[in-house]
């Protein structure tokens, strides 16, 4: 069946459309179910999120030693939700010559409500296909070009734990107030393709 | 199911789209709603989401947008669950609409074991032809437990609405080069692997 | 490599479209003839073909039709070997040009071995980025050789254009219930095996 | 690279009109060397070779214990061509209770030379991910029902051997003429997804 049905099937807007007909007539969804959660899902899955426990790790030694044990309880303590299905948050600590990286080969998942959601070259097949074998090469082709003294560490998520990488500091952004720190954590430094230690003062 | 999802370490693949391209379509808000709408109305749970998209055909599959990915696998479970039926659905685009292909069998967990951090582990010579969570790069490997997680339920049961018992999730943690020798970079690879996965490895 | 065009066992294929639809690609006999010219003339061998193929992109590979997939090879080795360029082709063609990737290393043939009918052997558990014809269903499992074949050259070097030493090929019999456990139909499954991929079983 | 190149390519016509010319301009290609091959392809590897092997095989016992032994030779001996690269033809005979079918997983090989050109089920992507795996069902599906009693062996084409099935002659058919054998020998019951006992006489 892979070679010859070759008729296009209908839009995805209009077969999107059509889900949403049935599940209003049939199971009773309510009309602005679909506004008020892309309205939540906009407004409270962020990379501000998991930069602001980043920015507090760095600045606060204790909050940093809780996050590297419970992730989830960190994530909570600042207020932030976890979906019932992402039952665990592990963190991930890089130091001068640990680096890690996060994919997900059997899908897609993240840790969407801590770090916002998926960008699309995390969905892309290129990345979830090569990056568990080949991660220097992948790093490096994104512009990540490791030392080959770093020990690189990938962390595929099949199950239901979910992970987000605590980069490390930039050397120039010492002394900085936590709220300043957040605002240069990239959502890309959480999955692990960049590192932030160019960062300028 | 030993499906063309799987893709860890498969060859042939390029270089990352990065940074992404900016997207136009429009179409994403709503497929994730609809999403969290069926799952919060319990109409499906994760694992069978899940399952319904590796379910798809390989060409869909592989050509497919991740959202179209999504959009498929909620009309095969609307289909399966008898809330909606193909002609219905066909109607409503008057066109064709792909959907993914049927299911195999589910199984529950088995026995419960226990690990330990710092154990050796092996993971079982398993072929799985309905959901399952483990990659096939680390199907028979040995690798260390480096973290113990929060019981959860059990995929493969799960994904076939059969009753899942939670069971811990481990990281594991593998070298590249025993799960492709020579022909990978060097790393500490690690996989997030189910209780009913694994077994003991006599010591020596 | 491996490649999705390894196919063998794969999960979520369909119904095979049996009897064939008539086809209405008129450029198939074209397609057929240069590549029996480029075959003669040795502008390239069987091996170099079968790489260039897997080489498609996977995408590409998944969706075309089995005669689209030997143009691209055609397409992609006139260009490796200097005979065309890329910008000609898209010249030519008025648009674009679907190519396939680039070629991981080949490799030599192994230190020659002996295996005689009705031997137990075990398929290496190697994993070749290069061309190579182990499909990845008997990679590491045990069988009986049946059959010897005449000494052809080795795949892995000749598909690179490596001096290719020839050497035996052995049909190999595998039982489904050993590649695929509890999911397979039962079956004897005969595979056709190059002597380096082949190593010995210590008797017990 | 897969998801968003959506750039429809040339059309395959036009892609094989442009290497014929490059071939032509570059590598000196015989203007008539296309036409005269497909010519001598169509006429000379045609399915009516296997099938008079196989009706030879049916009428004659030491020709068959020769084909048995030595397809290459039994082949050449009909006066069948064997290209460079099919070094060996290996002729695998069914019985009441075995029952063989050839595959081709990595790519599509046959031997065409001697059965004809493969079908294009049997280049199918379906054919070659489940017939390994699957073969009594994808057989049933394709209308051979088997006996559960019945062995069945698949043979993967993954070297330079090529394989042809032996299939058993129908009891209809006892006493016929070699010539008249030869009509009703299929090329899909030489690769074995049909059997031919139920041919009427």
């Amino acid at each position: 069946m892979t070679d010859t049905k070759r008729e296009a099937p209908a839009s995805p807007e209009k077969r999107a459309a059509a889900l949403e007909i049935v599940l209003r007539r049939k199971a009773d969804m309510p009309k602005n179910f679909v506004a008020e959660f892309t309205e939540h899902a906009d407004d409270a899955w962020i990379t501000a999120n998991g930069a602001q426990m980043v920015a507090r790790a760095w600045t606060d030694p204790e909050y940093r030693a809780r996050m590297l044990v419970d992730g989830t309880a960190a994530a909570r303590e600042l207020g932030f939700e976890f979906p019932e299905h992402h039952r665990n948050l592990v963190v991930l600590e890089n130091t001068p010559t640990v680096h890690n990286v996060i994919v997900c080969t059997l899908c897609s998942c993240t840790a969407y409500t801590i770090i916002g959601a998926a960008p699309d070259w995390y969905k892309d097949l290129d990345y979830r296909a090569r990056v568990v074998r080949e991660s220097r090469t992948v790093l490096r082709e994104m512009g990540l070009d490791l030392p080959a003294t770093t020990e690189i560490r990938v962390w595929d998520t099949t199950a239901d734990t979910r992970y987000m990488v605590l980069p490390m500091q930039p050397p120039a952004t010492t002394g900085w107030p936590v709220q300043k720190l957040a605002t240069i954590v990239t959502q890309d430094s959480m999955i692990g393709v960049t590192r932030l230690e160019q960062v300028k003062g | 199911m030993d499906g063309l999802h799987d893709l860890g370490g498969k060859q042939g693949f390029g270089r990352v789209k990065y940074p992404s391209a900016p997207q136009n379509e429009s179409w994403r808000p709503l497929v994730r709603g609809l999403h969290a709408f069926a799952i919060e109305s319990h109409i499906y749970n994760m694992d069978e989401f899940r399952h319904a998209i590796e379910r798809m055909t390989p060409r869909h599959y592989i050509s497919a947008p991740y959202f179209e990915r999504h959009l498929t696998a909620i009309a095969t479970l609307l289909i399966e669950k008898g809330i909606a039926t193909r002609e219905e659905l066909e109607s409503l685009v008057d066109g064709e609409f792909p959907l993914s292909g049927p299911s195999g069998p589910g199984r529950l967990p088995f026995a419960p074991q226990s690990f330990a951090i710092g154990e050796t582990v092996r993971v079982k010579n398993e072929f799985v032809s309905g959901h399952v969570r483990v990659p096939a790069y680390i199907r028979g490997k040995t690798g260390t437990i480096v973290h113990v997680s929060t019981p959860t339920p059990f995929p493969d049961a799960a994904g076939h609405n059969m009753p899942a018992e939670i069971e811990p999730t481990y990281d594991v943690r593998f070298r590249a080069r025993d799960l492709w020798p020579d022909t990978s970079d060097e790393a500490l690879n690690h996989v997030a692997v189910f209780q009913s996965y694994l077994e003991k490895v006599e010591s020596a």
